[in-house]
């Protein structure tokens, strides 16, 4: 029985991904469906064993527990929605590239759920990150572009700190499951930092205010079954993310607490002012989920506030993301039922040069005026310098000095005259 | 301007070179004069050895017995020496001149005489000055005047017969040697009773050797004849 | 000073002269005649200080190794002569160049 | 029967082979090669004997020293023959292909005579006779780079005739004083009784002087660039690899027994004049657009490393500078040999339009590559070892300075190999009439440069060879090295 | 000769002898030549196998011949030499069928894969070698042996960028030389050893141990391409793409990385480099070539030139790596040996796939080339993402121990500058892949060629797959047995070990 469980535990992450495998997908009919089988599996088997898989990356597990089968369940009742949604696999190779990275993301999100170390989770985030950005961008407009382009260059930032805080984790602690770096990070002497960097590259990868941009335009543009997912994937991982890495529960910041709720207030109220203001149905998912990460920002700083207050919580923010999972996914249902009569299926869209973002422009202008100023020229500098160096040291004339001293030594008198003074030096030299 | 410049030059080299010398000569000359007053030389050896030797002359002595090992190489020196003007190119051909009578009569009765000198000076050679070098010389002299006078030799003797005199010299010095290796168990090493024969045939040989090559050496490239033509 | 010492300082002084003829001369001839005076210079000094013992017999060795030396210089000579001829022939002029080579 | 005088044997056989040549022209190719693989086998048998019974002397004439004449072979005459047979044999294979019969005629007997007088050399134990040996040497090799014929050679011959008589009579003079002042010419007898004076240093003075000319020690050098670079091919071989060795054999005999209480002074100053020697070479080297000049001032430049070991002194130094010398030797007969291939594959050795001779003419190419790698002092190769062995000695001696040459020559050499190599994989503008190299002539350069190569790697060898009747005293680096050992 | 001394010596002697005898084949002598080079790689891998087996069980893989009195030519198999043994045999017969692919057609093939031999022979060679005077010798013939592989296109500008190559190499392995015989006078030995060999003088010597180790460093650091000495390799990148491949992954920029290894672990021992105060300097040296490197990649357009100034940056992170003191780093660095080798080149396979196949050359035509070359674009995606250290590929879990390491042994630095490296990665790897899969394609390509059945011939395909997979490989198994990680790790133990 726990090698049957192991096994779906294994192939609950790796079955999307040999799937996504151009020549098997091609052959099998419905490869979305059967991909999340091995998941919707393990949601009826009761009791789950974690597996070690010390082999794999730094050493990683597997693992379902009551929260996270809540979570399971929500990601596969919302990966068989947006399934149902895909375009019929033709020929068209950009549908193609659209499954590839649709079962991509999907791999990463469940294997995300069923993580239980550091190391796993942010491997699977990591991927489902680059997945859901093929799946914003692919096929869609230069909208749907432009939040791709936000969107990954937010992840990148996100995991850059993430990075560092894994870091910061293991020189606390050797093991990287969830519950030992808890109890380490609370342990250690200053978790400011952890905790910061953790809120702050979550909120990144989940769209919380003020790093919110990304997430109108997705709405706007994107294929049905790609704003279905918004809500369940980024959002909710990125929510979960900050539960299972914070040392929620066993740490008192009451000034970080204080400045997260403020966030979230304001995050609330922008939301609904700029929800009003836009007035736009098809924007509406974006700003409810706008709000609802703010409402989680509010409890999340009451509960580094006090941990006294999160214990009180219980199970309850996992039930939250679930249920902002589910609810995100019947507000889009409806908007596109709604807007069903006059919204054109999402297809290949005239390709149009993209207006670049300003982080572009900024990278851009970086790459420009550094190639101007330093980087490009620097050879050409150097070679210049070292000219004009030359000049100085002017290699014609050392040329030709040192042809002239051949020239002179091959000519007999003074070859033979210096070989006198040479003698004669030797000889004196010695009888000294 | 430039050249006046030059020659100032050369003229302050020139001194300099002067002075350069001059301390050169003074140092010899105080090196000469710091040996010691008595001469430190072989002569009680050579002396000691005289009896052995096959000659009574010591300079012979030393030159084809004690020190014969220097004479058999001076003998290559000589053959790379002809080797060398010969690879310079062929003899230029002289001018066919009538010579005048007086000097015809007088190479006709001279030449021989000459042979004849350097005979007498070689058999000389073993008791008194006098040795198979100055013998050649001599030979050579008479083969030059020969030369001078447009005196032809004939074109077979200037292929092998005169490249088998040419090297009659060494040949029988390394000849003597190699077999002298087998005899008495030395390179060189005379049996002391056949040591005078020995040197005189030798020398006999590289008289004849000497004088050919110097002569040959005179015509300053290869004969017009044999194979080195 | 013995007569044996002023030989020697001849040939000192002999070997120095021909020294500075071999260096300041261009003509190749004149250079070949240097070196034999030179020559010469270096026969006399080996061949005079073997008497140097006043009354005793002057060592023969000395006399026989001048020998050997006169047939090197010689046969060095006449090489050298023949060569100067062949220089001339081609070059035109009996001096070394003394351009830079290529 | 008493043991056969393997020393005179390899002084006679290539006299008797010389004058063979010479009397049967039409037969000089095999009295030629006979001789060649008998002088081999004379050399081994030498070898053989002084592995069993050390250094071996004998009295030619059975006269003794200080009256007659004596040879002495231990382990560094012994090195330098084998040199010379090994370079020997490889020129003999080449002169084959090379010369056309009216040159081989006259080549063959002088190169023989030549062989005869560097192995004359490599024997003797009496400086008279070694000036003889000296003068047949620079005689031989004056006519052989005349036989090139032309102005460049004749000149070059002309040169190095006066510079090989001056040189000459300065050695002369020397021995004369030292034989007035000592009694006797022989190199044991004389370093018994030799004893600081006026006459001595004099001496000293006018051998080494002498010497350093004909070894081409900078500043010194204005010979050897036009003689070793319009002699032809197999001539600039030897002359490069074994005749300038000639003369810095006999220095350093003179060196090791006759003034080894010189004081620091003069072997610094011949230490500061080979590395100027290492570094000017290296430069000229560089500046020319001619291969064989190329070669030539290579030749100026690596002959300033041998002199890098007189200011060390130690018997590690010397073993340093004898094991660079050997490999020169092999590797520039090979490179020479390469650039006469290439001279006469492409009719010119520009060195900028050699166009492609790494495809066309592999096996040569080759050769010439190897031998580089020893000439830079690339590991694995002789050069490498004897580098190595110079650089060591520098260290502990605790003059890091003479480091400097030794790397900065290093670093010019591998600029002036790469340089031909370098153009002879890129293609030329124009092409041109090509003409056929025999094998013999490209395998040849091969074998050496592979032998200077191998020297790299079986090095305890030659330097277990070179212990044979201590030549160059008690090894105290050795002793220094065992006592840290243990 | 037992067969524990001969095996070091047959696995230096295989590639020696094919690449011997190719030399010796002509040009038609097609499938001689394949036989030779596909039959030698394969033998060696075979033996290289056998020895890790050997290894494993204890046993002691020892050759010595001797080359002057008290110093031997030395292979040993130790455990760093087989992390480097097997990652230049593995890629070599990766690289060699590449090669032959690449080069199908062309002239002066023999020549070229004879010194492709020789050029692993001496990479086998600097693997092995049991000491500094054997590391010294397979150093320069490395640099001999790449050389001719340069300047193989007899052009102008190869023969110029050949000579620019030996201007630098031949002078670090001058500076290598005098540090070694330096060293050799001081020390009497040059034997590695776990602990380095040099802890006796370091009261004595003190000063020459840091000359000495400068040195060293900086002959070594023109191979690793270590900053002010980098400017070889962009030029190098005339050569064919198996050769900057070779170049860049296996042989001559790891051998001097490997020899900054050796240096720091088994001649001086990490407790010498902590002690002369030579560890810090070099780490800020490497610091300084990553961010350099990552800053000058951005600018290029040229595809090989910016993947050349990518390696310039990566190797320093095991110079970085190993300038760390500490067990953790060093795992980092040793184990980005074989990461950044299979990463670097199936980047190379991939450019030269798009050159030979379509005629791109720069970063500016690769547009939409992701749908005419889905699978090689898709090698070099996931190359791209291993160099910018996206879990759970083969770059991440380098930087992963560089940072804890660097945490570990107290330096945060560090972390700052891994962070800086890796947004400069995404920034000039991330643009290219968004041109490469999500621009439209081009109407026609610079110079396409057709190849029949796949996007291009299945040797060129082939062996850019096969990396990407072992790219994946390394970085999710690192915690398997035998992985380069655990091996690594087996490394540190031993340098480490109280």
């Amino acid at each position: 029985m726990n090698e049957i469980t192991s096994a779906l535990l294994l192939l609950t992450p790796l079955l999307p991904v040999v799937l996504a495998f151009p020549p098997l997908r091609s052959r099998i009919s419905h490869p979305c469906y059967i991909a999340l089988l091995p998941a919707i599996v393990l949601l009826l088997v009761p009791s789950v064993v974690p597996i070690e898989l010390p082999w794999l990356l730094l050493g990683s597990g597997l693992g379902v527990d009551g929260a996270s089968r809540w979570l399971l369940a929500m990601s596969v009742v919302i990966w068989t929605a947006a399934a149902t949604l895909l375009p019929k696999p033709g020929n068209h190779a950009a549908d193609n590239r659209f499954t590839v990275f649709f079962l991509l993301t999907m791999a990463g999100n469940l294997g995300a759920i069923v993580a239980t170390d550091m190391v796993g989770f942010f491997s699977f985030s990591a991927l489902m990150g680059y997945g859901f950005y093929g799946l914003l961008v692919s096929g869609g407009d230069k909208t749907a572009r432009r939040a791709g382009r936000i969107y990954i260059s937010f992840m990148i930032a996100a995991d850059l700190l993430l990075f560092e805080v894994l870091l910061i984790a293991a020189s606390t602690t050797s093991e990287m499951a969830f519950e030992s770096v808890r109890l380490a990070v609370s342990g250690s002497a200053s978790p400011g930092l952890y905790v910061s960097l953790v809120l702050a590259g979550f909120a990144l990868k989940a769209g919380v205010w003020p790093f919110h941009s990304w997430l109108p335009l997705a709405f706007r543009s994107a294929r049905p079954a790609v704003a279905l997912l918004v809500g369940g994937v980024p959002i909710a991982m990125g929510l979960l993310g900050m539960v299972r890495w914070l040392p929620l529960g066993e740490i008192t910041l009451p000034g970080m607490g204080l400045i997260i709720r403020i966030l979230g207030a304001a995050a609330i109220i922008y939301a609904i002012v700029a929800g009003v203001k836009r007035s736009q149905l098809k924007l509406l998912p974006a700003y409810t989920a706008m709000i609802a990460t703010g409402f989680f920002s509010i409890a999340l700083g009451a509960g580094l506030a006090d941990p006294a207050v999160w214990n009180q919580y219980g199970n309850i923010p996992y039930f939250f993301i679930v249920s902002l999972g589910f609810g995100m996914v019947i507000v889009v249902a409806a908007i596109c039922w709604l807007q069903t009569d006059h919204h054109a299926p999402a297809a290949i869209v005239k390709q149009e040069d993209d207006p670049s973002l300003w982080i572009e422009r900024c990278a851009g202008a970086v790459v420009r005026w550094g190639g101007k100023l330093g980087c490009e020229t620097l050879p050409r500098l150097r070679s210049a310098w070292l000219a004009k160096a030359g000049s100085l040291l002017q290699v014609c004339a050392w040329r030709k000095a040192v042809d002239a001293a051949e020239y002179s030594l091959q000519r007999w008198i003074l070859a033979i005259t210096l070989f006198l003074l040479l003698g004669l030096v030797t000889v004196f030299l010695a009888a000294m | 301007m430039r050249s006046a410049g030059r020659r100032w030059h050369y003229l302050l080299f020139r001194w300099a070179l002067m002075l350069l010398l001059l301390a050169v000569a003074v140092g010899l000359g105080y090196a000469l004069l710091s040996l010691p007053q008595q001469a430190v030389g072989l002569s009680e050896q050579v002396s000691a050895n005289m009896a052995t030797s096959g000659v009574q002359n010591p300079v012979t002595a030393v030159l084809l017995n004690f020190r014969g090992y220097d004479t058999l190489l001076e003998m290559a020196v000589l053959l790379v020496a002809l080797l060398g003007v010969w690879s310079l190119g062929s003899a230029e051909v002289h001018r066919k001149i009538d010579p005048e009578p007086v000097l015809s009569l007088l190479v006709g009765g001279l030449a021989p005489m000459m042979i004849l000198m350097a005979g007498y000076l070689l058999w000389a050679g073993t008791n008194t000055p006098g040795g198979a070098f100055q013998a050649g010389s001599v030979l050579a002299a008479a083969g030059i005047l020969l030369l001078l006078s447009s005196k032809r030799f004939p074109v077979r003797l200037m292929g092998w017969p005169l490249r088998v005199v040419l090297l009659l010299g060494l040949g029988t010095f390394a000849a003597v040697g190699m077999t002298l290796l087998f005899v008495s168990g030395g390179f060189l090493q005379y049996p002391s009773s056949l040591a005078g024969a020995f040197i005189l045939f030798i020398e006999a040989a590289a008289t004849l050797s000497i004088g050919v090559t110097l002569a040959a050496l005179f015509l300053g490239g290869r004969p017009q004849a044999g194979p080195y033509r | 000073m013995s007569a044996v010492l002023l030989y020697a300082l001849t040939g000192a002084g002999l070997f120095t002269l021909g020294l500075y003829a071999l260096i300041i001369h261009a003509h190749l001839l004149r250079k070949i005649l240097a070196i034999n005076v030179m020559g010469s210079g270096v026969f006399l000094i080996l061949v005079a200080l073997g008497g140097r013992t006043a009354g005793a017999v002057p060592d023969v060795v000395p006399h026989a190794m001048v020998i050997t030396g006169i047939v090197v210089a010689v046969s060095a000579t006449a090489l050298a002569l023949a060569l100067v001829l062949r220089v001339q022939a081609a070059t035109g002029r009996a001096e070394l160049p003394e351009e830079p080579l290529e | 029967m008493q043991q056969i005088p393997w020393e005179v044997m390899l002084i006679l056989l290539p006299l008797a082979g010389a004058m063979a040549c010479f009397l049967w022209p039409r037969r000089t190719l095999l009295f030629g090669l006979i001789s060649a693989l008998g002088v081999g086998g004379c050399v081994a048998g030498l070898g053989w004997r002084l592995l069993e019974q050390g250094a071996q002397r004998y009295a030619v004439g059975g006269w003794g020293a200080p009256l007659g004449i004596d040879l002495y072979a231990d382990g560094l005459s012994l090195l330098m023959l084998i040199i010379t047979a090994l370079v020997g044999l490889g020129v003999s294979i080449y002169s084959i292909g090379y010369f056309e019969r009216r040159q081989a005629i006259l080549f063959w007997p002088l190169w023989l005579l030549l062989w005869s007088a560097l192995n004359a050399l490599f024997l003797s134990a009496d400086i008279f006779n070694l000036y003889v040996t000296l003068e047949l040497l620079g005689l031989a090799a004056v006519a052989l780079v005349a036989l090139a014929g032309g102005a460049n050679a004749l000149t070059a011959a002309m040169r190095y005739l006066l510079v090989n008589m001056l040189a000459s009579l300065c050695y002369l003079l020397g021995v004369a004083l030292l034989y007035h002042n000592f009694g006797s010419v022989d190199i044991a007898i004389l370093a018994q009784r030799v004893e600081a004076s006026p006459a001595v240093w004099a001496a000293m003075g006018l051998m080494s002087a002498g010497l350093l000319l004909k070894s081409a020690l900078f500043p010194l050098h204005f010979w050897l660039p036009p003689a070793h670079a319009s002699a032809p091919a197999p001539v600039s071989a030897l002359l490069s690899a074994l005749v300038v060795k000639a003369s810095f054999y006999i220095l350093l005999r003179l060196w090791l027994e006759i003034f080894p209480q010189t004081g620091a002074a003069p072997g610094q100053l011949l230490g500061v004049l080979g590395a100027a020697a290492v570094l000017w070479g290296g430069i000229q080297a560089l500046r020319q657009t001619r291969l064989k000049l190329l070669i030539a001032y290579s030749t100026v430049a690596q002959l300033g490393y041998l002199f890098l070991a007189f200011p060390l002194g130690s018997s590690f130094a010397w073993k340093g500078s004898l094991y660079l010398l050997l490999s020169h030797a092999l590797a520039k007969a090979a490179m020479f040999m390469a650039a006469g291939n290439i001279l006469r594959f492409c009719g010119h050795d520009r060195i900028a339009d050699l166009d492609r001779v790494a495809q066309r003419l592999p096996v040569t190419m080759i050769a010439f590559s190897v031998a580089g790698v020893s000439i830079v002092g690339l590991p694995p190769s002789g050069g490498f070892i004897g580098k190595w062995m110079l650089l060591e000695a520098a260290l502990r001696a605790g003059q890091w300075w003479w480091v400097i040459p030794l790397i900065l020559g290093g670093l010019l050499a591998a600029a002036y190999i790469f340089k031909v190599i370098g153009y002879a994989f890129t293609q030329a503008g124009v092409l041109r009439q090509t003409n056929k190299v025999p094998m013999s002539m490209e395998w040849a350069a091969l074998a050496l440069a592979l032998a200077a190569l191998l020297l790299g790697l079986v090095a305890l060898w030659p330097l277990s060879l070179m212990e044979i009747g201590l030549p160059f005293g008690g090894s105290e680096v050795d002793a220094i090295q065992r006592a840290e050992q243990s | 000769m037992n067969w524990d001394a001969g095996l070091p010596l047959l696995i230096v002697a295989t590639s020696l002898f094919s690449g011997l005898m190719i030399f010796f084949l002509s040009e038609k002598h097609v499938v001689a030549r394949t036989t030779l080079n596909l039959g030698g790689a394969v033998f060696k891998l075979v033996l290289v196998g056998v020895m890790i087996w050997g290894v494993f069980h204890g046993h002691h893989y020892e050759a010595r011949l001797p080359l002057l009195p008290g110093l031997d030519l030395l292979l040993r198999a130790d455990a760093e030499s087989m992390l480097f043994v097997v990652l230049s045999s593995g890629l070599w017969l990766v690289t060699t069928i590449y090669a032959i692919g690449y080069l199908e057609g062309s002239p002066h093939r023999s020549r070229f894969f004879g010194f492709f031999s020789l050029c692993v022979t001496a990479t086998v060679g600097v693997a092995l070698a049991g000491n500094l005077i054997t590391f010294v010798l397979f150093y320069e013939l490395l640099t001999l042996s790449t050389y001719p592989l340069i300047v193989h296109r007899e052009t102008e500008v190869a023969r110029r960028a050949g000579r620019t190559y030996l201007i630098y190499t031949i002078t670090g392995g001058a500076l290598l030389l005098v540090g070694t015989v330096w060293l050799y006078s001081m020390t009497g030995t040059l034997e590695f050893a776990h602990r380095g060999f040099v802890a006796g003088l370091l009261d004595t010597h003190r000063v020459s141990l840091i000359v000495v180790f400068v040195l060293l460093v900086a002959g070594l650091g023109v191979k690793a391409a270590l900053v002010p000495l980098h400017g070889w390799l962009p030029q190098a990148m005339v050569a064919p793409a198996p050769v900057s491949a070779l170049l860049h992954a296996v042989a001559v920029v790891k051998a001097g990385a490997f020899g900054i290894v050796r240096v720091v672990d088994d001649v001086y021992g990490v407790e010498a480099t902590t002690k002369l105060g030579v560890s810090g300097p070099l780490a800020a040296l490497a610091a300084v070539t990553i961010i350099y490197g990552s800053l000058r990649a951005l600018f290029q357009d040229d595809l090989k030139r910016r993947l050349a100034f990518s390696t310039v940056s990566q190797v320093s992170y095991i110079v970085l790596g190993i300038a760390i003191i500490g067990p953790i780093a060093t795992t980092g660095g040793l184990v980005h040996l074989v990461h950044q080798g299979v990463m670097k080149i199936t980047l190379f396979f991939c450019a030269g796939n798009l050159a030979e196949t379509l005629g791109i050359h720069k970063v500016s035509e690769m547009n939409g080339v992701g749908r005419r070359m889905p699978w090689t674009m898709a090698a070099f995606t996931i190359g791209a993402l291993g160099m910018i250290g996206v879990p759970p590929l083969a770059g991440f879990v380098t930087k992963w121990y560089l940072g804890v390491g660097a945490l570990d042994a107290g330096q945060e630095w560090v972390v700052y500058i891994l962070a800086g490296s890796s947004l400069l990665n995404a920034g000039y790897f991330l643009p290219v892949l968004y041109a490469v899969w999500f621009k439209p394609a081009p109407d026609s390509w610079p110079d396409e060629r057709s190849f029949g059945r796949f996007e291009t011939s299945w040797a060129l395909l082939a062996p850019p797959v096969v990396t990407a997979l072992l790219t994946l490989a390394v970085g999710l198994l690192a915690s398997a047995p035998f992985s380069p990680l655990q091996w690594a790790r087996f490394i540190t133990t031993l340098e480490y070990m109280p």
